[in-house]
């Protein structure tokens, strides 16, 4: 029950992994406690710092949508993904047309 | 445009995959050797007790299958009930 | 003469099916399409089943002998499978419908919100 | 000349199965889909399988056809984004 | 839709009987003549089709109840299963009345015969389960088709939000 | 003769009884109704555990429906079955009692989750008829019965995905899933056909025995790897997918990734047990190969770029059916080859089965938990969304774990089965494994923004008044959560009893098909 998995070239151990994180936890733990003690609420500390630009009042100002997540990413690849939704029209008969068009290759390349 | 071109190129491919496989089933009027239905022409009377073949095999040596043929046509009613159901009814 | 002209049918069938399904644009052609595809599987199923000059497996109306009598487990098979068409056809028609309530519409072109 | 009947029927089916997909008037392609179903039930009939023509008979042509009508009186008359347009 | 007029009415009122009396044949005969309980019931559930075009889906509810059909369809479903779950003693859908003298007991001579009624055990059992099943089942996609036609009169309006 | 004999056919019955009296439940009220949900839910997992420990003691587990005995599958003086059987091997066994924990959790979540929908009862009934389909096409020795079980299942789920039918756009997804799926079905019937024109019988174990390689097999098995791939989301028949799984209730959606892998052991039952070592040639592992890596690849593409909570996680499935595809075909291309098994073909088949339970876990607790998001904000839009972590802290821990295992982080076990996924497919071809690890990465990061945008981040006011969702659906999450704590805990333990007997019966197609002759051979006639 406690041996670990093979997998013919390794092996994967999950109790050293949970032994790495209790390790890291308790230095991560250990570290927090040598920090300063005297944070006080509601004083200047508790202030945001923004880049010394002004604060915004309502959250939503300083939220990132979703879409804008991974920009460089998309835009980096985009004729891949512009292919790529080009290719999920939403059309029904599409899906049926694909069905099919895997069929006839899967068909050409066993049959042939 | 160009996808619609493959694909009806890709029916008429599966078309002759079909035909293919047709080809090579045996010649129409023609099955093979057929043990599982002479089996069932020669026992249905005399298990089942029914003269009809056919519903001998339907209900008795397949029933199971038509329980779930059963089941079928009831998911069929309780999803057209429950597309057109009344609204507010609990 | 027959030949298997009977299996030639059953191909074409499925071969106009396939058609109306990938270049219909109605969605009640798309069913129709559908339907005609399922006929084509229950023909096919039958056709598989005749034995030339084979009586009706019945034995209330059986004249000749055991081996004279056509196949019968296609028969039960293909009584399930027209139930089961006629069951996806009446749900697929209600989508139709509800689709037609929602979108006003029937062209597969408009019916296209969830996309990308 | 059974033959030629049983070539007919099938000749029938491949007739009314095309003429199902190519009207553009939906109820007559609705009639045509129930003239399938019928030849097919004869066809059925032909190859031996009375129970199933029964079934095809009663299902196939009867109530399918009465509920695509049923779906076809629930849609409107303006099916399509463009006249004309297949 | 509207009823149909007087003369369709009543050629139809007439032939919707002999076909709910054929199909019922259908569905007793079935282990003796091609057909069975689906044949049957798909023909008894034609006899509604006829009833509903004739005389328009408003009477036909006035007539009959949902509650009716769905009692059926899950009655003769119910049936079914538990005349599977009796031949439990051998294994499920063991056919335990066959040839036991009883209830469709009846042996069968082999060979062509001419047939009796009270044969071929639990399958004249589960033809009139079937049977049930499919007029209650094949009635209700009618009625509940033929109901969601007319929005107007079943539905309301729409609403945002999950639909309560 | 003893009652637990009896089990496969009450793993079919209990659930088909729960269906065909639910609608009469209205009769009982509110109360009644949920009791039955859960009662029924509750005694077919039952059913699927003692099943599994069964056969696990004793071997493939056969029922003959309508023999005079349990055992007596072939009639005097004939070699082939003529009634139906149902065969339980380890594999069945397994898929049965993973597909009854994702039912189950379901089934529990949905209790509070439909509570805003009318027309309850259908749901149920509905439910049920969809896990009995999943089941059957999960025990069955029989193709046409495979085909009857995969209408159930396709024809509960098209209505299920319809529920909310106000909704345009589930319809609309119903509808797109219901026309493939039904043409898949009807090309799986042809193939069945082909099959039973050949030989005059459509048993598989009586298949498995006779078959050979020609013209009319290769015929079925191109219709059915194409019909079976496609119902289990392989790229590019995965259209359906992200709109089906998005648009139906979240509880259905946990149940319905369960039927697709239910299609995935159909796809690999006609390879290993029917096909097996009979496969003339190296190109249809091939397919299966290529066709999951494109899955993988594309899936997870699609998915970074999505804005809904439901269809990014939806995309997901289709690049985790990959993985699958990838594990089975590793292990279908060194299936004739006894030293290739040895090296690596038999570690992705444990990779792969390992996948599945994994898979079914955590994807069903994803889904669980957008629905949860769904069912508090109103919303499934990522765009809209931000700091409900202080609003929905339980769901948010639950999705982390999720999370967390999806995207293969150390810890859980998403990670253990993709790595015995990479070393046997880099065996084959460095490339693969390298595909596979570039989905592992873009996995973590499309989890990231999920957690980063809907989690975290400052608090919005329109979702001041947010509340935790109810009891039953964070009970519903629970269940799927110990699972994947466990599996993660435990991997040796899940490795040796749960994946290697299961990996081991798809091998050995041998003892599948002996099963049934042997049985025979003891019980005597019919």
């Amino acid at each position: 029950m406690w041996d670990k998995v093979y997998t013919n070239f390794g092996y994967w151990d999950v109790y050293s992994w949970l032994a790495f994180f209790l390790i890291a936890g308790g230095m991560i733990f250990f570290i927090r406690s040598m920090g300063r003690k005297d944070y006080k609420k509601g004083s200047d500390q508790d202030e945001i710092f923004f880049g010394s630009n002004p604060v915004p009042e309502d959250g939503e100002d300083l939220k990132v949508p979703a879409s804008s997540a991974y920009w460089g990413y998309t835009q980096a690849l985009k004729p891949f993904y512009d292919g790529l939704v080009g290719l999920h029209t939403g059309i029904a008969t599409d899906y049926v047309g694909w069905y099919i068009l895997v069929t006839a290759l899967v068909a050409l390349l066993i049959l042939v | 445009m160009k996808a619609r071109i493959f694909f009806l190129i890709s029916i008429l491919l599966v078309g002759g995959l079909l035909w293919t496989g047709l080809q090579a089933v045996h010649p129409f009027g023609i099955p093979g050797e057929t043990p599982m239905d002479d089996y069932f022409i020669a026992n249905a009377q005399g298990e089942a007790a029914a003269n009809n073949v056919v519903t001998s095999i339907v209900f008795d040596y397949r029933g199971f299958d038509t329980l779930g043929e059963g089941a079928v046509l009831f998911t069929a009613v309780i999803s057209v009930a429950a597309l057109f159901r009344k609204r507010g009814h609990n | 003469m027959i030949g298997n002209f009977p299996y030639l049918v059953v191909g074409i069938l499925f071969v106009m099916g396939f058609i109306g399904l990938v270049f219909e644009r109605n969605l009640m052609k798309i069913a129709i399409a559908m339907s005609v595809v399922e006929a084509a599987t229950n023909l096919f199923i039958i056709t598989l089943g005749y034995r030339s000059g084979g009586s009706i497996p019945v034995w209330t109306m059986a004249g000749g002998g055991s081996s004279r009598m056509v196949l019968p487990t296609p028969q039960a098979l293909t009584l399930t499978a027209i139930v089961i068409g006629l069951a996806t056809t009446a749900l697929m028609l209600s989508f139709v419908m509800m689709i037609y309530r929602h979108y006003g519409s029937l062209d597969v072109r408009d019916v296209r919100r969830l996309r990308g | 000349m059974i033959e030629i009947l049983h070539l007919t029927i099938l000749i029938t089916i491949l007739v009314a199965g095309f003429f199902a997909l190519w009207f553009r008037n939906l109820l007559s392609s609705i009639i045509s889909l129930a003239v399938l179903s019928l030849f097919i039930s004869l066809e059925f009939f032909y190859m031996q399988a009375p129970d199933v023509a029964i079934a095809e008979a009663g299902i196939g042509a009867g109530l399918s056809t009465a509920i695509y009508i049923i779906a076809l009186r629930a849609c409107g008359k303006k099916q399509f984004r463009k006249e004309g347009e297949r | 839709m509207n009823p149909l007029s007087v003369v369709a009415r009543t050629v139809c009122n007439l032939f919707a009987w002999f076909l709910a009396v054929f199909g019922i044949y259908v569905i007793i005969h079935g282990h003796l003549t091609p057909g069975g309980g689906f044949q049957g019931g798909a023909v008894v559930a034609t006899f509604m089709a006829f009833l509903l075009v004739a005389h328009g889906g408003k009477k036909m509810q006035s007539w009959v109840k949902k509650d009716i059909f769905t009692l059926m369809e899950c009655g003769g479903l119910t049936l079914f299963i538990t005349a599977g779950l009796l031949g439990m003693s051998n294994t499920f859908f063991f056919n335990f009345l066959a040839k036991a003298g009883g209830l469709f007991g009846s042996v069968v001579p082999m060979g062509p015969n001419p047939g009796a009624l009270n044969t071929s055990g639990t399958i004249a059992l589960m033809n009139l389960s079937v049977g049930l099943e499919v007029v209650g089942g094949l009635s209700m996609i009618l009625l509940y088709m033929f109901s969601g036609a007319h929005p107007e009169e079943s539905f309301g309006r729409e609403e945002a939000g999950h639909d309560r | 003769m003893n009652w637990q004999d009896h089990l496969p056919a009450l793993l079919l019955a209990v659930p088909l009884f729960g269906a065909f009296l639910a609608p009469l439940t209205t009769l009982g009220g509110k109360g009644l109704r949920n009791a039955w949900f859960i009662f029924v839910s509750s005694v077919f997992t039952l059913i699927a555990f003692l099943l599994w420990v069964r056969v696990g003691a004793t071997g493939p587990a056969i029922y003959v429906m309508g023999g005079q005995g349990w055992n007596l599958a072939l009639p005097s003086g004939l070699s082939i079955p003529v009634r139906i059987l149902m065969e339980v091997d380890a594999f069945s066994a397994f898929m049965v009692l993973l597909s009854a924990v994702a039912a189950l959790a379901g089934a529990i979540f949905s209790v509070n989750y439909m509570e805003r929908f009318s027309g309850v009862e259908k749901f149920v009934a509905l439910y049920f008829l969809m896990v009995t389909g999943m089941f059957g096409m999960e025990i069955t020795g029989d193709f046409f019965n495979f085909f009857v079980f995969l209408e159930i299942s396709s024809v509960a789920s098209f209505g299920l995905v319809a529920f909310w039918r106000d909704r345009g756009e589930a319809l609309e997804a119903a509808f797109k899933y219901m026309l493939v799926s039904t043409l898949g079905a009807m090309m799986v019937l042809v193939a069945v056909a082909f099959l039973y024109s050949r030989y005059n019988v459509v048993n598989m174990a009586a298949l498995g025995k006779v078959i050979e390689w020609g013209m009319v097999e290769k015929t079925a098995l191109v219709l059915f790897l194409t019909a079976l791939a496609m119902k289990c989301g392989a790229v590019p028949m995965h259209m359906w997918m992200p709109d089906a799984y998005a648009e139906a209730p979240a509880g259905v959606t946990c149940a319905l990734i369960a039927v697709s892998q239910a299609s995935l052991y159909g796809l690999f039952r006609v390879c290993f047990t029917i096909y097996g070592s009979f496969m003339g040639s190296p190109m249809i592992p091939w397919v299966i190969i290529v066709l999951g890596v494109l899955s993988m690849f594309i899936g997870v593409s699609m998915a970074v770029i999505q804005k809904e909570v439901g269809r990014l996680i939806a995309y997901h499935s289709v690049s985790q059916v990959g993985y699958m595809l990838l594990g089975f075909g590793v292990g279908l291309l060194a299936l004739g080859d006894a030293r290739a098994m040895a090296d690596y073909g038999f570690t992705a088949l444990k990779g792969g089965v390992f996948h599945i339970v994994n898979y079914t876990m955590y994807k069903g607790l994803l889904f669980l938990a957008a629905g949860a998001l769904y069912y508090a904000t109103g919303s499934r839009n990522l765009n809209e969304m931000g700091g409900l972590a202080r609003q929905l802290p339980k769901t948010m821990v639950l999705f982390m774990i999720a999370a967390a295992a999806i995207a293969g982080l150390p810890p859980f076990n998403g990670f253990v089965s993709k790595l015995l996924i990479y070393e046997s497919s880099f065996a084959v071809h460095p490339i693969l494994a390298v595909f596979a690890m570039v989905t592992s990465v873009l996995t973590l990061a499309s989890f990231v923004k999920i957690f980063q945008t809907a989690f975290l981040g400052p608090e919005l006011k329109k979702f001041k008044d947010v509340r935790e969702v109810p009891g039953s659906m964070l009970a519903g999450m629970t269940v799927l959560a110990c699972a994947i704590l466990v599996l993660s805990l435990f991997p040796t333990w899940s490795l040796n009893h749960l994946v290697e007997p299961a990996a081991k019966a798809l091998v050995d197609q041998a003892s599948y098909i002996g099963a049934v002759f042997a049985a025979a051979a003891t019980g005597g006639g019919l």
